[in-house]
């Protein structure tokens, strides 16, 4: 990937994403959610999507307005279901999306994998149970393991709190989650940041996703976290 | 299957999920880190005592996690695994979730205590979906849990609301782990699970041998 | 691990490693090499270990002393062979010391595996040349993988620049290196830093190695780098 | 084996080292993410324009490394892989050996530039030990860079000092890597290398007849 771009606008941000693809959507719960670059995606239309994510949408915005809107086919998380997840709920019982269920560990790991260039690898999660269907097992050193694939995406959807003019980012609190997995695993990786500031002003200890696996960056206002119907 | 009794009563009383949470965090060892999951298991972290040193892990990414954030300490951006706002105390660190499902997968927490729907003898966990066709199955962390820490403790009623038995021969719904769990603190009692059989470690308002019968275990 | 413990002495922070130990050492060049562990270590007089680090030795200070005091039975590592490493050089040629050489990507991410209890995993470095001999390789999306397998530490010898007192740890630069991965991998870490500092001195967004990766801490004084015969 | 010939011969000399590193910072895209092998390549960045843009990684663990440090600027905790002091630039970023090599073995490096022993017509790749019984095997991050950059380009000189051709129609020395070599920058030329077999891009002080001979091809 070369020089990360800034964007003036989340719709140039969002511009050329295909129909058919992948992507990676940060955030866990209301925290690190990329809202913004969400609406600008419902508005640049693209659709038959797969979308790979923690939930699968909280209340009526965000992932929940994407998927309310028609635009996916299938949903890979951890945990689709909750309190306030009534559109996913919907459109499932309904038969109108897919959903394969990822121990949260292994959507993070898996996502690394894509990043690190690993093949596969062998885990321990879900061993002996109804989510192993289907895997290669494998008994090492005594251990029983399960072979599991990489996830990699066509785009990453990120929020963060600071990137600079480079692409190098830093986030904030338990915001961070998802984002830095999920910047190393897309081929093109787009984030909604608080602030953009000048190559220098990020501690080069401190940064969190180096700049190499950033590509896009649109500066967004500050978010009022009191979004009706999600939490 | 054995059965070791032991008639030492502890409370005169079934005890309430929060004086089981008492329980539970005065087992806790002092400095340890600790992964305490969504809903009962939370109310642990209200008993360990000042200067305990505990350390609780919470698996979206932080170590040295603090008590729920009131008021203007609320931070949209700082939440428990259960999206609850919390807030930080000296000495946390941030990391992402590959880093922190490595941390609990790789073994490194001391403990962690969960909610359960069924526990085995031997230690087979049940708890993230009823498997029932209109449930929705949602894991999150559980398995990675479940298969992590040093220890895995289970909170839970022992009987279900229509009076079945939640510590079985065999778990009946879908497993999140096998032999994974160690010791089982529900209301009625406190129990050792794991390859060797159960072992009854105290009991609330019931003698041994009366949990024993209701569990449907013969003494040895 | 349970909560860190701050030694006052280097020796008091190697007491009780076992012979026949694997131990872990940080260190690229002199970056991050903890030099006061490995004298403390050479005191502590534990023998027939099997020492995995990036070089082997450069001079006759640090780890080209262990060897030399004829402490060490095995090496891991990436690059043996320097300008400087005579000491290795010389034990090598006359039979008296075991050498795998592991691929430098190779023996982070077996490292990583260990602490983050991965079984094994698919990857495709040395596909095709004698490094590969002996591996079980896979072909998976078109792609040669060699199944590799964790390195797991009994100790880590680490060097890093701040410790607050409930084990969190900083870098400087370069030197941050092997340290972050070794303290993961091993049972216990045992790292000598410039400074230890109360806790909630340190950025939580910026700390590199929790304190649940560390066992034991010692400040050291600073070390002047300029260690004849190393470079 | 097909070789296409290219008449522009690009210099009435043979390259130095010197020359060949400008040639290569040359052909560098600007705001590409490059790591320079240890040795001859390391004289690469020398010859980068200001404003190019490119972003130099170092094994060890950093991102936009800057030049050689001198003097006072040389700090022990800041090197290259070659273990030189180095300095850092603005926006530049640290992190650890096992996120270096993911970021290399995850294919996102643009470019990667290394000494070689020799080079095989298809890309094959010897640079890391000479396989004689009395040499130490040191591999270092070579098979990592090697399998791990989008375009690996090698730097050498095209003949050893006993005039044997280092660009080959098959590897004799121990491989690094299979097929991974995409491009051959050399004193007398430079060439394209894969799965289509060779092809001379331009010359230097030799025409591409004459070199094709000297590497015993016959033309097609």
């Amino acid at each position: 990937m070369s020089r990360a771009e800034i964007l003036e606008s989340t719709d140039a941000a969002v511009a050329g994403i295909e129909d058919g693809s992948t992507i990676l959507v940060g955030g866990f719960g209301l925290a690190g959610m990329p809202f913004d670059l969400i609406d600008a995606l419902i508005r640049q239309g693209a659709n038959d999507l797969t979308i790979v994510s923690n939930n699968a949408g909280n209340g009526d915005v965000g992932l929940a307005a994407l998927l309310a809107a028609g635009r996916v086919r299938k949903v890979l998380c951890s945990f689709p279901r909750q309190a306030d997840s009534w559109v996913f709920d919907g459109l499932y019982r309904e038969g109108k999306i897919e959903l394969e269920v990822v121990p949260q560990g292994n959507l993070a790991e898996r996502m690394r994998a894509a990043g690190a260039g690993i093949g596969a690898f062998y885990c321990p999660t879900a061993v002996g149970t109804p989510l192993a269907e289907g895997k290669e097992e494998r008994e090492i050193d005594g251990r029983r393991y399960l072979l599991e694939y990489p996830i990699k995406g066509d785009y990453a959807l990120i929020g963060a709190h600071v990137a600079d003019a480079m692409g190098n980012l830093v986030y904030r609190k338990t915001a961070r989650n998802f984002g830095p997995v999920m910047a190393t695993a897309a081929t093109t990786t787009i984030v909604q940041v608080d602030e953009v500031v000048e190559p220098g002003k990020l501690d080069p200890e401190a940064v969190v996703t180096p700049s190499i696996y950033v590509d896009r960056i649109v500066q967004v206002e500050a978010r009022r976290y009191t979004v009706q119907g999600a939490r | 299957m054995t059965i070791t009794p032991n008639d030492q009563v502890r409370a005169d009383h079934l005890l309430s999920m929060d004086e089981l949470a008492a329980v539970i965090a005065r087992d806790i060892p002092s400095g340890a880190f600790v992964n305490l999951g969504i809903g009962q298991p939370t109310k642990i972290a209200d008993h360990l005592p000042a200067g305990s040193g505990v350390v609780l892990h919470t698996e979206n990414g932080m170590l040295n996690m603090g008590p729920k954030a009131e008021g203007d300490a609320v931070d949209p951006d700082l939440t428990n695994a259960g999206k609850v706002p919390v807030t930080e105390l000296p000495g946390a660190a941030y990391f992402h979730h590959a880093d922190s499902f490595a941390m609990m997968r790789g073994g490194h927490l001391d403990v962690c205590v969960l909610g359960a729907y069924q526990v085995a003898f031997d230690g087979d966990l049940a708890n993230w979906t009823t498997g029932k066709p209109e449930d929705i199955p949602a894991v999150g962390g559980a398995m990675d849990l479940a298969i992590g820490a040093k220890d895995v403790y289970v909170m839970m009623t022992l009987f279900t609301r229509s009076g079945e038995p939640k510590l079985v021969p065999r778990c009946t719904y879908p497993l999140t782990g096998v032999g994974c769990v160690s010791r089982v603190y529900t209301d009625h009692g406190v129990f050792d699970v794991g390859p060797d059989g159960v072992r009854i470690r105290e009991t609330y308002g019931v003698s041994a041998h009366e949990l024993a019968e209701r569990l449907g275990i013969q003494l040895s």
